[in-house]
């Protein structure tokens, strides 16, 4: 068992490490695509299979005993003994096999999808790259080995948003991804040096740390979870570090579906979870973190609804549902948070898969209001997008349903009616955007015909299958709470609600999200108009609140003009102007000297005597001292 | 009489010496520059420095002097090749100004010693005596004069014969 | 076995020579110094295998000298010693290789001289030995940059010569009073380090001494405000005299503050310490953002050289063992990535005649191997995971935060500071399109690789499995960091 | 009665006018004369010590000293001419050889 636990991790690096290599040494081309897709393919499924051994295996076993696997002391410094060590329990058993299975999906379709990019071969060690990575993250047992897997998933995700690199906007995309990343990271560091050294010789893996964290003061604690949740805020896009995500898109669509749905930016949400200990003793900076995540729910929708990029709409739908989940684990419903992040994964894979089917159906065009009538042209693409829409505005049967209803209800039980209030806002708007987009795409301008469509091989039909199976019906593991007693996480109680009232929420969700669809389809059904920014309020959710121009001047801006200055000023005016003076002492004074040296030798001469003379005055002096 | 001839002897000495720094031409100054050799020689003759005197004569006026006029008579300075002399009240203020602590000194050197002349011995200056301390005593520094002499001939020879390039 | 740290030493030495005297041609001296330095480099791994990890100063060695005045050849390696040698010992065999096209033989001696120099440093234990090493490192560096460097090389040669000098002459000046202190109060004159920790002075004249020897070694360092002649001597000297100033020369002025600052002056340091800090932690921010828009690629390395140099400084004196071993351990990982990088930007260089960033660009494309290993060494050098800077990142940052909360917050901003400047680097280097400079960009060739190689397996390997480097680290820091801590009680 | 002072005394004055002309006069005869002079003078204040110890080597080193006025007579002189012919003029002020020039600093 803690061998499988330890391969799951080290499986998808070797085998980047032996794509990467192969990659570098064939230089000519001599691989076939098949080779790197046979490696690429093979360590996934591994994964995926390994993983669900040791799934069956765990659900068995009482909760609160997690398998570990030790693999070898990473530092030993002093008090800080960090072992390189894994630790499977129920929290990142869900993860790891949500992850495998998907990223495998998504594996699949990728081959299909970069079957014509010469960079196939790197562009599959960087997705076993990412996929390893995230679950390095997952399995960690403690917070330094999961700040690695942490950084290495931005480094992963910069490499792939960057993966068109030719394009210097892409890179400028893929900076802007990882920098933005880093800032949350430094929030992470800076968190984990406090509780470090808070906990100094308690040991620092997540046992000793809940363990720990008792004997802390509560602004300590509060100061660490704050900053945890800056980090958080990079990895899941939350405001106000969220800039980056809409960018993400410039990757291949296979890259944003794994950093959509499987891997990236669940960490945030999965970090906030495995801290839940830490959470609920500081309940207000949990509260903190629910509105930051109401609100980047709110704004993402906001965005989306007047976005025209099919996959930036998906973005920040993605944002959006972050912020569910966000909402959720804030208010101390883990379980309900990592149950919206499971179901999320399914749908969010399948919109993307999907999305980006139409994508390369149509020659990679990506504005929605250049397609229409979809429907009849990619029927099988068209059903499992519109099943993955149905579960994200939270249509019941589908997945989305249980998870949303889940948090919606805990925030409004737990007390928090303006959180609601913004909840059912969003879900509304949530309703809204998506079929604005399942409307234009496939529905509208029902007389278009596309020539020149490129047809879907297998394997980007099989995976969307299996997923539009999966977004209809996971959601039923939540009938009941079972999911979040299964995960076992230390959720806070809420009152439990009568009958009455579960029902009257659930049907008002369901009025909500039907009002949306409804919405959408008077605007968008048959004749859609892009948005235009005519009044100042839309041209405001059009350009995004500017956010991005605030930033560049904010940011950007200032640093480019201080690194100017200090080269100008602080090094050249500044440090080199007082070494100038020392030196230029020097000179000065050489070149004042130098003038008594004028050449002439009757002036030598007059050193001379007037030397001779200065002496005698001395010697008359002296004497006369006697 | 001794201090009678004595004065006579100064007088021309310092005349002749401020003919040298003082007048116009080139010629005057070497005149003035014959006075004092031959003042000198009378100096030395004063002192019963026979020999002395016997030299100053050969060598002072006789080569030293004649050689300087030749010179300055065979380079015939025209007048627009005079350097441009400013003596200015300024300039002597100044000079005098530098030298004075030093004449000072020395003439307080003189004036606190107690000097006088010790009697005269017999032979005191005489080419014997002379004669006898330069070859027993002073050997080596007739030596290095010698061959003073002899680089100050060829050097002379080179410098005033080749004309060397200079930059200008 | 005892010569060994002197065949080291003088090896070089004595190749540059006899080379010299005999006049060979260019190929034979090519020969004889890669030959050389691969002696030293097996001669150090005989060290390295023969070393006691918890055996203090070792193969020592000690023959007067000038006796008179107590000067003694006095030689010995302790860890840290041990682990630069090696760096030295490791680099020096692939800058050989970096410039085995090189048709100038003014290279290879001053090379060949410049080694025995940095490897002195390392082991002295006489102050004036050291002394001694310390200046004739420079010399090489100096004929270097100003024969055949680039741009305003005289002028910088000079600023890099005029500016350590200034530094190392405070610490001549200091050297000769701590003899003479010892003269005066023990009876005769000794240079040697370990009989000069025992003198005591009052109060003000330890802080001056140490001052004069923290103003050598900050100026080396070069910590803030003692850098302008970084920039300019970097993006002025050819490569290979470049990655000596970074990856060893930079550090020997870190490792004489560990050696003889705090040896010396236990007490005397604590009054520095909190300006040195605040010019480590100004140094960190402010190199970061100079680097921004630096348009020359060395100089931009340079001033993320100058970036971790304070960050290692800044460990050195946070006095806690987690800062000791974070620094000590970016010292040799920022060394190899310094160091790659260095030669990768010589390798650029002599493909396009020009390393400024604005006409590059676009090389990913056609030159993927290239592109691989500077964007892993790029990437090392700003602390990713895997690779060995992350490791020495996150120590002294956990040992800043031991030190003070806000010491800590600011030594934490590394994590932003390379990054700045870095991917931006990459994206106007590697990335976009391909300008007139990089249009018939050659790959890396089998050598070129040959060379960079040792260097990303050494980076990957103390970045995935740090106990190797930190366990070796360990006890003598340890015992160190004791003695330390108990001469400032 | 004549005592050393008096020797003495126009000695010191002959070394004055010497400077003096050797600090004010820029015709370069004019200079060699003034230190001619000087020499001259220091020449008779040798004589003067000789006689009155009584001892000869003063009178013999005075001697040394006229074959040393000679051969710096033969050796300024012949620097005269030489310059002269560079320069055409006998002016000190035309020698500027020794000139520390900035541009070439």
């Amino acid at each position: 068992m803690e061998a499988l636990l330890s391969l799951i991790v080290i499986l998808p690096f070797l085998s980047a490490t032996i794509l990467g290599l192969s990659y570098l040494v064939d230089s000519k081309k001599n691989l076939s695509n098949t080779y790197y897709a046979t490696i690429a393919l093979t360590t996934p499924a591994i994964v995926t299979l390994l993983s669900f051994v040791l799934v069956f295996k765990m659900s068995t076993m009482p909760h609160d005993t997690p398998l570990y696997a030790h693999l070898f002391d990473w530092v030993k410094v002093g008090q800080l003994h960090i072992e390189m060590r894994f630790m499977l329990d129920r929290l990142s058993m869900i993860m790891i096999g949500f992850i495998t299975f998907i990223g495998t999906l998504i594996h699949i379709y990728a081959v299909e999808y970069m079957q014509s990019d010469e960079g196939f071969g790197k562009f599959f060690a960087y997705f076993n790259f990412f996929l390893g990575s995230m679950l390095l993250l997952v399995v960690a047992s403690n917070p330094i080995i999961m700040f690695i897997g942490w950084e290495l998933v931005g480094l992963a995700s910069y490499l792939l948003i960057g993966f068109y690199h030719k394009v210097s906007s892409n890179i400028t995309a893929a900076n802007k991804a990882f920098i933005v990343n880093r800032v949350g990271d430094f929030g992470f560091i800076v968190a984990l040096g406090v509780l470090f050294i808070a906990l100094e010789g308690q040991g620092f893996s997540f046992e000793a740390i809940e363990q720990g964290i008792g004997g802390l003061s509560h602004s300590t604690l509060s100061f660490v979870g704050a900053l945890l949740f800056v980090g958080a805020m990079g990895k899941s896009a939350q405001i106000p570090l969220y800039v980056w995500l809409p960018d993400a898109m410039a990757g291949p669509t296979p890259v944003s579906a794994l950093i959509h749905a499987a891997t990236m930016v669940t960490a945030g949400v999965y970090m906030v979870a495995r801290f839940g200990f830490l959470y609920n003793e500081i309940p207000h900076i949990g509260e903190f973190i629910a509105y930051i995540g109401a609100f980047s729910a709110l704004i993402a929708a906001l965005m989306a609804s007047f976005e025209r990029d099919i996959k930036k709409i998906l973005a920040y739908s993605t944002m959006s549902q972050l912020g569910y989940m966000f909402i959720a684990v804030g208010l101390g419903a883990y379980g309900a948070g990592i149950f919206h992040l499971f179901t999320h994964a399914f749908f969010k894979a399948l919109l993307f898969m999907g999305a980006g089917a139409v994508i390369i159906a149509l020659h990679h065009e990506q504005d929605i209001f250049k397609m229409g009538n979809l429907r009849k042209v990619l029927p099988q693409t068209f059903i499992a997008m519109l099943i993955a829409t149905l579960a994200i505005t939270s249509i019941p049967p589908f997945a989305g349903f249980f998870s949303k209803e889940a948090i919606i209800n805990h925030a409004f039980l737990s007390g928090h009616y303006t959180l609601w209030i913004i909840a059912m806002t969003t879900a509304f708007l949530t309703a809204y955007y998506m079929f604005r987009l399942i409307f234009v795409v496939f529905f509208a301008h029902s007389t278009k015909t596309y020539p020149h469509l490129i047809p879907l091989g297998k394997m980007i039909i099989y995976p969307l299958i299996v997923l539009a199976i999966g977004s209809a019906t996971v959601g039923f593991l939540g009938i009941e709470h079972g999911f979040a007693h299964f995960v076992a996480l230390p959720d806070r109680a809420t009152p439990a609600p009568t009958h009455l009232l579960e029902y009257g929420l659930m049907g008002l969700n369901i009025l909500v999200a039907l009002g949306g669809i409804a919405l959408a389809y008077r605007l968008f059904g048959t004749n859609p108009e892009p948005p235009k920014a005519n009044i100042p309020i839309k041209a405001l959710f059009i350009h995004k609140f500017y956010v991005d121009a605030l930033y560049n001047r904010l940011f950007v801006d200032t640093l480019r003009s201080l690194s100017i200055f200090f080269d100008r000023v602080v090094d050249g005016a500044v440090i080199d102007g007082i070494l100038g003076l020392l030196t230029g002492g020097y000179k000065d004074l050489g070149a004042k000297l130098a003038s008594f040296q004028n050449g002439t030798v009757k002036t030598y001469a007059t050193y001379v005597i007037l030397s001779v003379s200065l002496m005698s005055l001395a010697l008359i002096y002296l004497l006369e001292a006697q | 009489m001794e201090s009678i001839i004595f004065f006579i002897l100064a007088f021309f000495l310092l005349s002749g010496a401020i003919m040298i720094v003082f007048s116009k031409e080139s010629l005057y100054s070497a005149i003035g520059f014959l006075m004092v050799m031959i003042a000198m020689a009378g100096m030395f003759a004063l002192l019963h420095h026979s020999f002395l005197f016997l030299a100053q004569i050969l060598v002072g006026v006789g080569a030293v002097v004649v050689l300087s006029i030749m010179i300055i008579l065979s380079i015939n300075l025209k007048e627009e090749n005079q350097p441009k002399q400013n003596i200015t009240r300024k300039n002597i203020l100044f000079t005098t100004l530098i030298i004075a602590p030093i004449a000072g000194l020395l003439l307080y050197a003189i004036a606190k010693a107690p000097f006088a002349f010790a009697p005269i011995a017999q032979h005191f200056g005489t080419i014997e005596t002379m004669g006898k301390v330069l070859f027993t005593h002073w050997v080596l520094p007739f030596e290095i004069v010698s061959i003073l002499l002899l680089g100050a001939m060829v050097g002379a020879i080179v410098l005033s014969r080749r004309r060397l390039h200079v930059e200008s | 076995m005892q010569h060994l740290l002197s065949m080291i030493l003088f090896l070089p030495l004595l190749v540059a020579f006899t080379m010299g005297l005999l006049r060979v041609s260019i190929e034979t001296l090519r020969m004889a110094t890669f030959g050389s330095s691969l002696i030293v480099l097996l001669f150090a791994v005989v060290v390295a295998f023969y070393f006691h990890l918890d055996g203090g100063m070792q193969f020592v060695h000690n023959s007067p000298w000038i006796s008179h005045y107590g000067i003694n050849y006095s030689i010995g390696i302790d860890a840290l010693s041990l682990l630069l040698l090696l760096l030295i010992a490791l680099i020096m065999p692939l800058i050989f290789l970096a410039i085995w096209e090189e048709q100038r033989k003014g290279y290879f001696y001053n090379l060949l001289l410049l080694q025995t120099g940095v490897s002195g440093v390392v082991m002295a234990q006489d102050l004036i030995l050291f002394y001694l090493f310390w200046e004739s490192m420079l010399l090489p560096i100096f004929i270097m940059i100003g024969a055949y460097g680039y741009g305003m090389r005289h002028f910088n040669a000079m600023k890099i010569i005029i500016m350590t000098v200034l530094g190392s002459m405070s610490m001549l000046l200091a050297i000769i009073y701590l003899g003479y202190t010892h003269y005066a109060t023990v009876g005769f004159w000794s240079f040697g380090l370990s009989d000069l920790t025992q003198l005591a002075f009052d109060s003000k004249t330890s802080i001056l001494l140490a001052g004069a020897f923290l103003l050598a070694f900050a100026i080396k360092i070069p910590l803030f405000g003692f850098h302008t002649w970084m920039a300019p001597a970097y993006s002025s000297a050819p490569t290979a005299i470049v990655v000596v100033l970074s990856a060893i020369m930079a550090k020997l002025g870190v490792y004489g503050l560990y050696r003889f600052g705090f040896t010396l002056f236990e007490v005397p340091l604590g009054f520095y310490t909190p300006y040195v800090i605040l010019l480590c932690l100004i140094g960190i921010v402010f190199y970061s953002i100079h680097a921004i828009m630096q348009r020359n690629l060395k100089r931009i390395f340079a001033f993320s050289s100058g970036a971790h140099l304070s960050l290692i400084t800044l460990g050195l004196f946070m006095t806690n063992i987690y800062a000791w071993s974070g620094g000590m351990y970016l010292l040799a990982t920022h060394a190899i990535a310094s160091a790659g990088i260095f030669l990768m930007i010589g390798m650029l260089g002599r493909r396009t005649q020009d390393i400024q960033i604005a006409h590059l660009g676009g090389i990913a494309s056609i030159a993927p191997r290239f592109a691989f290993f500077f964007a892993f060494f790029a990437l090392a050098i700003t602390g990713v995971p895997g690779t060995g800077g992350f490791v020495a990142e996150l120590l002294i940052i956990i040992g800043a935060f031991k030190y003070h909360f806000w010491v800590g917050v600011v030594a934490a901003t590394t994590m932003l500071g390379a990054i700045l400047f870095i991917f931006w680097t990459l994206q106007r280097t590697l990335f976009g399109t391909t300008q007139e400079a990089t249009k018939h960009f050659g790959d890396l060739s089998a050598i070129e690789i040959g060379i960079l190689t040792p260097l990303v397996i050494i980076l990957l390997v103390t970045g995935i499995f740090p106990s190797l480097l930190l366990d070796f680290l360990d006890a003598s820091l340890s015992a160190n960091l004791e003695a330390f801590k108990g001469g400032v009680k | 009665m004549l005592s050393p002072d008096k020797f003495l005394f126009v000695a010191v004055m002959m070394f004055a006018i010497g400077l003096i002309g050797l600090m004010l006069r820029r015709n370069l005869f004019v200079v060699y004369l003034s230190i001619e002079l000087m020499l001259s003078s220091v020449n008779l204040i040798l004589a003067t010590f000789s006689r009155m110890h009584g001892e000869m080597d003063g009178g013999v080193v005075s001697l040394l000293m006229i074959a040393v006025i000679a051969a710096e007579a033969a050796i300024f002189l012949a620097l005269i001419i030489y310059i002269y012919r560079i320069t055409k003029s006998v002016d000190s002020q035309s020698i500027t050889q020794l000139t520390h020039k900035r541009d070439e600093a």
